[in-house]
């Protein structure tokens, strides 16, 4: 099938169907806590199903894929960051919490990129699915640290203001910094997900077989839900594009294209995948968390502006990435799987 | 009869992600107990739909004897002199049992 | 077999096990957002399998079932109008707030009507599903200029009150009628249904497969904790019956029987279907909309006592379409069939 | 310490399916902000029960200076006077940052 | 110019469970309505997380005429007597329609 | 299979996920509706899957299997009372209100059970399911009788406060003890279970075949997401095992050991069941309710302190019966069938 029928997969349809929900104005709305319920379910079941098959995996794969799991989740920020201080627009704690989004990553949008290779028939290796998991965290701390940089920076002339570690009136179990990273090992979608693939891994398979209808049959429908309701959200946040700018609106689709090729490379160079897993490393290096980081920014950066990290990861590269950018790796995954 | 006696109920209108923040800091700050409701809005910061974790509003409910007040108050200045969005409102309240209010959450657990 | 065996139909012992929890006033609550989770649920699942019906069915039939769609949902309101107005019970912004729901159509009734046929063993046609999204919009318009018609008679005579074209301070994006008529298009149920059935008309078949579990495995299932609720829903309101009284109280009953039998002809006579098919159309000229009507009028004709129009609706004809009128219309469709 | 300012805290209830049509309102009657809490409850007009769209009840605040009191009440009377349920009530708070409520949503975006 | 009349806002914060006993309390005591809101908190008797059923606070509100406010609080007080944790307190609010505050559930239903 | 493998299968393994998440103290929260709607759905499945299972059965043995079912949950918490009053630890108010969480049962304790010896390939009787249905009520009546005695002793020497029957205040429909006996028949759980047992048993066939994907299929799923939700609120509560003490610590864990050994000997010796069966009346005796009885208490027991006895059955009870309790009670029926 040709690379750009993605947009005839039900899931990307109901992505477009909430979008387009939101650009007439529709008085569609979903329950507060539904996208959270949907989300624990994903994230429980593609661990279980994830962590089933690493259980047959071989080890020494599956660690070489998580060492450059965290490779691609340290240093992509990091890249990020520097660009973003180069660009002028933004100020470096809205740098440093927007680059935390892009090392990180999105599982509606890898869930897409699965619902894509099972409709155009194409294997994958379960390994990218444990690179999922462990990206989750890096971005997160790198952001962090970042943060903490630019804040020293900016309090060496201008004592006020900033979570500094003597602030007498912190919370103690939140102004050390190493409380900070504990927050970014203890993130509740890192629970659920590290979680599942250890029980997926460690259970019996009769026990697995039971819950299978639940975390298999059920899945794609879930799946297509979830991202009728992301659809509306990213559609509202679109709007704000304005607000961003420009050169930020370019950050949101040249950074998925450089982390999509960087992480196809990795997928097929240092981990020697098909053009399926490929596709999926890919995936990794361009998507963007809107999950998992923004509310540990709100926590840890909160004198970053929302409005720039989310509009730019919800509002512009999730959609890019589920509607341009997975054909467009998968048939990088494909030249370089020929080249 | 039932007698009624004045004390002072602080609102705090702020983002769901902080709620562990503000109810660790009222445990420090002598408060005898706390309400959270869950709200949406909207304000120069734009919209708070709610409907994802991120952007979902708490309103806080705490009530004090009118000496608790000032400390209460400055405990949350300082978290939004360090960036930290609070919508603060105060209010004056009579209650029927002011014993209720005099104790802390810290002596409780 | 007997068709009155639909009180052994799941579907309906739940709607009946509803009501009699909140007849023994039960201290059973389902949470607030349950029944709009389900709602978006089977409107999306009908509307995806009957897309998918559609995609291979007869063009010139479907536009026939469409037109015929049309013209139920424009008079039956009209219809339900003049009799209300006859009967002096009710005022005229009263009149026109529950006729708007008899011409639209209540996807709880179709559903149990589908499980009633499935249950029996009877075929259907898939046509009438496109007629169910079809109706709900025009019995809103219908409700609209009634009511427009109504304040602009009352306002003849009296100055105050009411939404008129004119009034300063009337917000641009609802007091113009135009932006009303918008409302009755884009209102939740209306996007949900007729996006779900675009997507599983032009979704790739491979795409479809993989929903299908979700969509029609688990939907019998959740179709019974609906009527569940909704069996709670209805018996609350039937307490009202003595606010809304007799004469009210035979409109509830009478108006769903001259719809089913009037649909049923339309069915036989007109679109020349099965039996299935036939009551099908029978139930949606019988039934009353509770889910998209009602929060449209208390938008649009503040001014109509909402305790009518819900009791009528949830109260009085849904639970009567349920229990008596689904296996009546069936028998009706049969005698037509051999007639 | 922390100086209070006087400010009026705007409560309605009504339906839940008219917030658009009031936070519309808000927009165009330059409040600064609006916070929204999901409710259920009883009146003249019977339960509302809140399980159904059509009978929810929403609670909304806004906070504005006492100078856009009345503009804001005239604003919600006309809307009364259209057939639409409102429950209005008015309370004084204080609040710790009146930069906030001057400014108007209408600005912000 | 839209007239303000003073009247009382009783706010009670207790358990979920004992929602129907309230309610049940307010149309035996004349009350016109009341609203409520669903809430988390914490207090003497530890946390209330509100995921469920049996430790979910909800907030009631209900608005009477000052002349009505004594028998609410005793009709309150009684419940307290007896053991049900009430969180009471009242505040002073206007509302713009006295008329639909004097009148009671019961002649409603 | 040893029968301590029980620590294999989903969901205990995500029961003690949520634990886990719980004391390491992760931002991971459920949404407040969640518990509740599973919660239905789980008692909606087992009690269609019981009423069709019983509709087969056996008339004689499913009275035998009621009367045992009342006589356990009528004496347990007599029992349970009487050894309370005897440590000194609790007021009378106290000790009537946690026997009767002891004399009732606990669904989630219940259903690991139906894991564990499905994962083992242990057949069992569907009589089980019945006494689960019955032993919801007789507990919460007993509890308020205990509760009212002791009050009434209280009021002896002190006129102040208590639920007394002439209380002038009250309302009607709540201070009468015969409505509070309505209460406990009424209760929502007892609705949902009884209910759907009902339907189960008198549906057609061809009709419940149509909604078994949805409490059949995916049953497992939903239960190993319930009972992660639950191991969080476990961990929470048993924080709070210093302000219950030694004494009541150690009632938490001896009255399931007693309560599983009685309903052992119940099970085999007095309706003769299978190793399942007998294992799933012990796991009743055993088990404490903490969805149906707290709240029940919370109302009729206002006296009582509710972290008491929220902490000994959902703290410590709820996961002594899940991690070591179910295997024991299994090895227990296993010795008692061989012997
Ligand atoms: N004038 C106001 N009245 C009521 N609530 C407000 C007001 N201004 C802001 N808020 C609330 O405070 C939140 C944050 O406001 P802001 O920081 O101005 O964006 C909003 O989402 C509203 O819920
Ligand atoms: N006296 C009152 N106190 C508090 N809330 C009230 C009161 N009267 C009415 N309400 C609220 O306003 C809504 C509409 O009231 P009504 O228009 O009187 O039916 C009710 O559902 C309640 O939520
Ligand atoms: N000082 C306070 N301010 C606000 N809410 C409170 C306060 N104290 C108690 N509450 C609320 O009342 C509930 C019961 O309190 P308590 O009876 O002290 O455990 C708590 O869960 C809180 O929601
Ligand atoms: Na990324
Ligand atoms: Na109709
Ligand atoms: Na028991």
């Amino acid at each position: 099938m040709s690379s750009f029928s993605n947009l005839l997969i039900p899931a990307v349809l109901f992505f477009a169907l909430g979008a387009i929900a939101r650009i007439i104005k529709s008085d569609l709305r979903f329950p507060p806590d539904l996208a959270k319920v949907l989300s624990i379910y994903l994230l429980m079941a593609i661990g279980l199903h994830g962590g089933y098959e690493l259980a047959k995996a071989d080890l020494g794969t599956a660690i070489n894929a998580i060492v450059w799991a965290l490779i691609l989740g340290f240093s992509m920020p990091i890249v990020g960051y520097l660009v973003l201080i180069m660009t002028r627009k933004v100020s470096p704690m809205d740098a440093a919490a927007i680059s935390a989004h892009y090392g990180s990553v999105s599982a509606g949008t890898f869930l897409t990129a699965i619902a894509f290779l099972d409709s155009s028939g194409v294997e994958y290796e379960s390994y990218p699915l444990i690179m999922l998991a462990v990206m989750e965290s890096p971005a997160i701390i790198v952001g962090l640290l970042l943060a903490a940089w630019a804040r020293k920076q900016i309090a060496a002339g201008n004592t006020a203001g900033g979570v500094s570690v003597d602030d007498l009136d912190n919370d103690a179990s939140k102004s050390n910094f190493s409380h900070l990273l504990k927050d970014a090992f203890t993130n509740g979608s890192v629970v659920v997900l590290i979680g599942s693939m250890v029980i997926g891994a460690i259970s019996q398979p009769s026990g697995i077989e039971k819950i299978k209808p639940f975390i298999d049959d059920i899945f794609m429908g879930v799946l297509c839900l979830f991202l009728f309701e992301m659809g509306m959200e990213a559609a509202r946040r679109i709007k704000e594009f304005k607000k961003v700018g420009a050169v930020l609106g370019v950050f949101g689709v040249v950074m998925p294209l450089a982390g999509g090729f960087v992480g196809a490379l990795v997928g097929h160079e240092m981990l020697g995948f098909s053009v399926g897993g490929t596709t999926l490393v890919a995936v990794l290096g361009a998507s963007a968390s809107y999950i998992a980081v923004p509310p540990a920014m709100r926590l840890a950066v909160p004198e970053a502006n929302p409005s720039f990290y989310l509009t730019l990861s919800l509002g512009i590269t999730f959609p890019f990435n589920v509607l341009i950018g997975i054909p467009l790796y998968y048939w990088f995954a494909t030249y370089l799987a020929g080249g | 009869m039932v007698t009624l006696y004045p004390h002072k109920l602080v609102n705090i209108i702020t983002l769901d992600v902080l709620e562990e923040r503000l109810t660790a800091m009222f445990h420090r700050h002598g408060v005898s107990g706390y309400t959270i409701l869950r709200a949406h809005g909207a304000g120069a910061s734009g919209e708070r739909a709610g409907t994802l974790d991120f952007e979902a509003n708490i309103l806080v409910k705490v009530i004090v004897p009118e000496e608790k007040l000032e400390r209460l108050l400055n405990g949350l200045q300082r978290q939004v002199d360090k960036g930290y969005q609070l919508t603060v409102f105060v209010a004056d309240v009579d209650v029927i049992n002011p014993a209720k209010f005099a104790g802390s959450l810290e002596s409780n657990s």
